[in-house]
């Protein structure tokens, strides 16, 4: 009849329960930890709301025994006494990771955070609300002095935290019999303070590793500057774009360069105008045409400059006409509509869509692949990925594009983060292979019953954030 | 990625081509509609990542505070109004008190329609500023975050309509964001991993779910494996399991049938399409 | 040589277009005029404005639409009208959402001299640096608002340091080391969550290597770069899926509004 | 001049340090200090939002002065704003300072302008998605497919007529009843196998490779972070001396 087994056994197990706690001995007589286990003290790394008190847990304390911890404000207990009640399986020292770490020890040893300011608080005044029509000035006196208030009683709180010692005693109790802690005779009491602290220790699988990137990515900077020809590897993506040149030259056709929408600040339009530079340099040569494509003043501006520079430099400062770089409408929907129109209309040989890009990459790519035109996609916009990579000849993935722009362009500020962000990603991946290989070792030496296990699961604690 | 080849193609095809996509794109609106005329239906089991969030906010007690990010604009209203609305309506058969704010104004005026319209549904007892606010729109991203863990009040003086938030009933117990129960951010972009979940549930320690746009839901799933969000209604089908959820099949789950025609209408074409050059491939091997 | 454009501009093309421009204009008329006759008669301005609301919507959503043919005239003027009111509209709420309680309210309404001398304190310099800004107007004399965007730009990108190693480097490698079986669990759920486990594992890493640039990719690692490259290629279809979704959803949403509040369908 | 050009980038580096240390200092202070800073950032933001506005504006001003092609096209740029605006600060006669009316002008006009046409806008892609899935999505080589197949489950997977083929399929495998059992309790096929798929591939792989880009990402805005910290990245600072 019975449909779940499961709930008979529990069924069972609480008939068994209550039978040894009706006709079975007394409840057990509370123990008490050594007297130096019970400690109390700031609670370190933390913002001066909390007291941290340990005591060693005692093997014999069964689930049915309560601790009491009392709190006072003076020594002799002569005040105003609150009591804190931990049952005797809770409250391990080991639960609280962030603090304390997770070592071993901690296992062994009771814990209660007590924030004095809340046990003991301020009194709060009572500002009267206004009624519901009342006038604006009068709600917005409400809205200050509530505010006000609220600063004060912050402000008090924080006092008392760092003005007040607080002092704790601990008992043990089954219900019927109480103990005291002793030592020597007297009740022991053991006092401490909340103090604000200057450093999260915790935070330091956080802070050591921001300090050694920080090192690594401004070393690198610096060597580039002295030596820009760190070695990247080609990206392939350029190659193609050297073939699209030689097909537009062929074909006397112009080649398009699609800005996207960005701002001339992004990382991605840095990267386009580098490319750009390099592109006009090699077009200058082959006597074809590059019609730039803008959104913004300030990169048309900056692609004037560049394209000229290229010109110049490959020693055709005449072939460069600041009519090819125009600026051809600030909204998304009608730039989309403008370029789409000139792409159908002129009929580029080549299409380079480097930038930033949002959701126009999809109009854009597509009427670009209906002319027939060669593309070439760059964009650090993940989400718009895809559809270049279906609709273009070539894509230049995310980080690929921005280490072809370094590539090109030589620039140490660039070369430098490059090569200090390919040691971050040295480090991540031997932590994901490391730390998987530690993680699996322990839990097999785990389930072998071999110590040497907890240790290695103990390792993950290193890259916990808190 | 490794080169494909660059082929040239000739103006006949071009035009060809052309003329099917024109073909393609005239259809597709035939094939949504067919669905709304013929009034087929086709609910679905709602995704296990939907009902996470669905039961978070379940065990929420009478009275939890609800932090609604309703962070889209009218663009992406056909996917994001259902989750919102469905999830409004959760809240106030739960007695919950959500609290609604935008990172983007221009969905302002959108947003306080969703919400006024569906305490409608429950009046006379909805009423704003007691079961409600509408804490509206502050430009600053990260720093209106940042605020509002300090204290929301601070950082939205007003509310939408200009009332005083200070003393509000339905932020009686909130102070800062570490007091809110549950936090649902709906987002068109961004939002989610750049703001709510860096400098808002990382650092105050508050539960999110993650209503998304279907663009951005693959991107949130290592936050899900991970545990900085609890789950994620993503696009018009996390909409729609999430109103068969809540019980209130409306505007998305009516949308299923329509959506899964669209979806076998494009998988059709990329079947034509597979054919169309699995046979150009071997006729040019005759060739 | 001169560029053959795909679609030639003839005059027979153009008196094609016009007539059937007129026609369709005419059909959302009569359309408009017969299925909202109800608002557009109802004698109140409420009414009326809601029943020309929706026929203003239905135009300028089907104009949208006509971009899909060619772009043309009217595409371009209702997007540029789109983006004049949204530009207002933004205007109008920075006013009241955040001009007007930031910055005007606690000083001009402060209600005692105390409210007053703090709103000055805690607000003074934050506007000073707002007015600051404004000068990025000007080409000349914009460098004061330098001043302003060191603060914006320098507080996060400290501040960013900390946040990003947290949530996106701590957070993510900790959530990604997991041992590659679960001891005491079955067979088969053991071997699908190595298979899973490994393929996350796998994934991530190739992944990483292939954005790993101060190597040639040659011998092993060109293998372990073609599998970043197999689970980037599987990721991009995914979001390619997901998009279709998107843009679908958002037809239909158009779609919706066309049949059952401009056409006036009843609901199912 | 030093004012000009150095003291913001000594301003930068300062204020990028105390927002580093922030994190690191658990005491109230230094919570304090960033609530001071958000809120001050709020406000500043606030002056900042005119000058997005401006920016376009002036983007738009310009063609008009310069006629460039289709300026015309412009002036209803500045014909909607104008008109926006101008409402908002009537407010339906009570002017700027109270809040904003509940119907309106304003309120009308962004129903049924600014929603209809910001909600059609990008629903256009749907038919560009439409075309691109046709031209495009050819298994030309092995990455073609991989893309192909993964976005083909993702679609096929999402909607709920994949939950109808599988019971469909399913009642034609009734009809041979242990084929329809080796199905079913051998295979473990249930209606939402599809959905299924779909969510391996996505919480799999995609969340895999995701996860290594997201990496990549996190680094590089460290990197840039550090840039602009140490003054070596100043673009933001706008041209001009």
């Amino acid at each position: 009849m019975v449909k779940n087994p499961f709930r008979l056994w529990a069924f069972a197990l609480v008939l068994a329960y209550a039978a040894i706690a009706l006709c079975g001995e007394p409840p057990a007589k509370p123990l008490l930890p050594p007297a130096d286990s019970f400690k109390a003290y700031d609670r370190p790394s933390d913002d001066g709301t909390a007291i941290g008190v340990e005591w060693a847990v005692v093997p014999g304390n069964s689930k049915n025994i309560t601790y009491v911890l009392e709190v006072s404000t003076t020594e002799d207990f002569s005040g105003e006494v609150k009591e804190i009640r931990i049952p005797a399986t809770g409250g391990l020292k080991s639960k609280q990771k962030k603090f304390y770490g997770s070592s071993k020890k901690n296992e062994s040893l009771h814990y209660k955070d007590v924030l004095p300011a809340d046990l003991f608080p301020p009194e709060k005044r009572q500002v009267e609300q206004p009624e519901e029509n009342a006038s604006a000035r009068e709600k917005a006196w409400y809205s200050y002095e509530r505010k006000k208030e609220n600063r004060r009683f912050k402000g008090e709180k924080r006092k008392f935290n760092r003005d007040t010692d607080c002092y704790f005693r601990l008992s043990a109790t089954n219900g019927t019999d109480t103990v005291f802690l002793e030592d020597g005779g007297v009740r022991k009491v053991v006092s401490a303070r909340a103090r604000a602290n200057l450093f999260t220790w915790y935070r330091c699988n956080n802070l050591i590793p921001a300090l050694i990137f920080s090192c690594v990515v401004m070393g690198f900077i610096r060597l580039a500057r002295r030596n820009p020809n760190i070695f990247i590897r080609r990206i392939a993506g350029l190659d193609a774009g050297d073939e699209a040149l030689g097909r537009a030259t062929e074909m006397g056709r112009s080649i398009f360069f699609v800005h996207g929408l960005a701002e001339i600040g992004s990382l991605a339009t840095i990267a386009a105008v580098n490319i750009l530079g390099q592109l006009c340099k090699q077009v200058a040569l082959y006597d074809s045409r590059v019609k730039v494509m803008n959104s913004t003043p300030m990169t048309m501006a900056v692609s004037q400059e560049v394209v000229k520079q290229a010109y110049t430099e490959a020693g055709r400062p005449d072939a460069y006409d600041p009519d090819d770089i125009a600026l051809v409408a600030p909204d998304q929907f009608t730039y989309v509509a403008a370029v789409g129109g000139r792409m159908v209309r002129e009929r580029p040989a080549a299409i380079f869509m480097i930038g930033s890009f949002a959701a126009e990459s999809l109009i854009l790519a597509e009427t670009g692949a209906s002319t027939g035109a060669i593309q070439i996609a760059g964009t650090d916009a993940y989400t718009q990925v895809p559809f270049f990579i279906t609709t273009c000849d070539y894509t230049l993935i995310g980080e690929e594009l921005y280490a072809a722009s370094a590539y090109l362009s030589r620039e140490p500020r660039l070369l430098g983060s490059l090569r200090g962000q390919d040691v971050g990603k040295i480090v991540l991946m031997a932590a994901l292979l490391l730390g998987t290989a530690a993680v699996t070792l322990g839990t097999w030496l785990v389930a072998q019953n071999i110590e040497f296990g907890e240790f290695l699961l103990r390792l993950r604690d290193i890259v916990k954030p808190f | 990625m490794p080169e494909t080849a660059i082929t040239t193609v000739s103006d006949a095809e071009l035009r060809w081509q052309l003329m099917i996509r024109r073909i393609i794109h005239l259809l597709l609106p035939i094939v949504v509609m067919v669905p709304f005329l013929c009034e087929i239906d086709m609910p679905g089991k709602p995704s296990p990542l939907v009902k996470q969030i669905y039961y978070d906010l379940e065990a929420l007690e009478p009275g939890s505070v609800v932090l609604f990010s309703l962070d889209f604009d009218p663009g992406s209203q056909a996917e994001l109004a259902p989750m919102t609305v469905a999830a409004l309506r959760q809240c106030f058969k739960n007695d919950l008190h959500p609290i609604v704010m935008t990172h983007w104004f221009s969905g302002l005026g959108l947003h306080k329609r969703l919400l006024e319209e569906t305490a409608e549904e429950f009046a006379p007892d909805k009423k704003s500023g007691r079961d409600y606010v509408l804490l509206g729109f502050r430009p600053g991203g990260q720093s209106v975050i940042l605020s509002m863990g300090d204290s929301i009040t601070g950082a939205f003086d007003k509310d939408y309509y200009g009332k005083i938030t200070e003393g509000m009933d339905a932020l009686k117990d909130v102070d800062s964001l570490r007091d809110i129960d549950y936090a649902l951010v709906l987002s068109a972009g961004g939002t989610i991993d750049g703001m709510w979940i860096p400098y808002g549930s990382d650092r105050y320690g508050f539960p999110i779910g993650a209503g998304c746009t279907a663009v951005m839901a693959p991107d949130l799933y290592p936050f899900e494996q991970s545990k900085q969000i609890t789950g994620i209604i993503g696009g018009l089908r996390g909409a729609a399991d999430y109103e068969v959820l809540v019980g209130a099949p409306d505007d998305a789950t009516s949308a299923m049938a329509a959506q899964s025609f669209a979806h076998l209408y494009i998988i059709g074409l990329v079947i034509v399409a597979n054919i169309e050059e699995f046979v150009r491939k071997r006729s040019k091997k005759r060739e | 040589m001169p560029e053959a454009p795909l679609e030639r501009a003839s005059s027979t093309r153009q008196i094609v277009e016009i007539v059937a421009a007129v026609v369709l204009l005419t059909i959302f008329l009569g359309a408009s005029a017969w299925r909202q006759s109800d608002g557009l008669s109802s004698g109140t301005l409420a009414g009326t404005a809601e029943a020309l609301g929706i026929i203003i919507a239905a135009g300028l959503t089907l104009i949208m639409y006509s971009f899909l043919y060619r772009d043309n005239p009217f595409f371009k003027a209702v997007e540029n009208l789109y983006v004049g009111v949204g530009l207002g509209y933004g205007a109008v709420m920075t006013w009241h959402q955040a001009l007007k309680p930031e910055v005007v309210e606690p000083i001009i309404l402060a209600p005692s001299f105390g409210a007053l001398g703090s709103a000055l304190i805690v607000r003074g310099v934050p506007i000073l640096l707002g007015f600051m800004l404004l000068t990025r107007i000007s080409r000349k004399y914009s460098w004061p608002s330098r001043y302003s965007y060191a603060i914006m730009i320098g507080w996060y990108a400290g501040m960013g340091i900390p946040i990003t190693i947290h949530t996106f480097i701590l957070e993510q490698v900790n959530a990604a080391i997991n041992p590659l079986f679960a001891p005491g669990a079955s067979p088969l759920a053991t071997f699908l969550s190595i298979n899973t486990q490994i393929i996350v594992l796998v994934g991530t890493v190739s992944v990483l290597y292939y954005f790993f640039f101060s190597l040639e990719h040659k011998g092993a690692g060109k293998v372990v770069s073609r599998v970043g490259i197999i689970f980037l290629m599987v990721s991009f279809g995914a979001s390619y899926g997901y998009t279709v979704m998107a843009r679908i959803s958002l037809l239909i949403g158009r779609v919706d509004f066309l049949l059952y509040d401009w056409l006036q369908r009843p609901r199912p | 001049m030093w004012y000009k050009r150095y003291l913001p980038l000594v301003l930068v580096f300062l204020i990028g340090l105390l927002g580093f240390l922030t994190q690191y200092i658990p005491h109230w202070g230094s919570e304090e200090v960033v609530s001071y800073m958000a809120r001050s950032l709020l406000i500043i933001v606030a002056f900042a939002m005119f000058i997005g506005a401006y920016s376009l504006l002036h983007m738009h001003l310009t063609r008009i002065r310069r006629q460039q092609a289709g300026w015309a096209y412009s002036l209803l740029v500045f014909v909607g704003a104008t008109v926006m605006i101008a409402a908002g600060l009537y407010n339906e006669g009570t002017g700027p300072m109270p809040p904003l009316a509940p119907r309106g002008i304003n309120t009308w006009l962004y129903d049924h302008v600014q929603v209809p046409c910001s909600a059609t806008m990008f629903s256009i892609l749907a038919f560009f998605i439409a075309s691109a899935a046709y031209r495009t999505f050819r298994a030309k080589n092995l990455n073609a497919l991989l893309l192909l197949i993964a976005a083909v489950i993702v679609m096929f997977g999402q909607v709920t007529i994949s939950e109808r083929f599988v019971n469909w399929g399913l009642y034609v495998a009734n009809l041979f009843p242990p084929l329809h059992d080796f199905i079913v309790d051998g295979l473990g096929v249930t209606d939402t196998i599809f959905r299924k798929l779909a969510h391996f591939v996505m919480a799999a792989p995609n969340m895999a490779a995701k996860r290594g880009i997201m990496l990549g990402i996190a680094l590089g805005a460290i990197s840039q972070s550090l840039r602009i910290l140490f003054g070596i990245e100043r673009s933001y600072m706008g041209g001009g001396d």
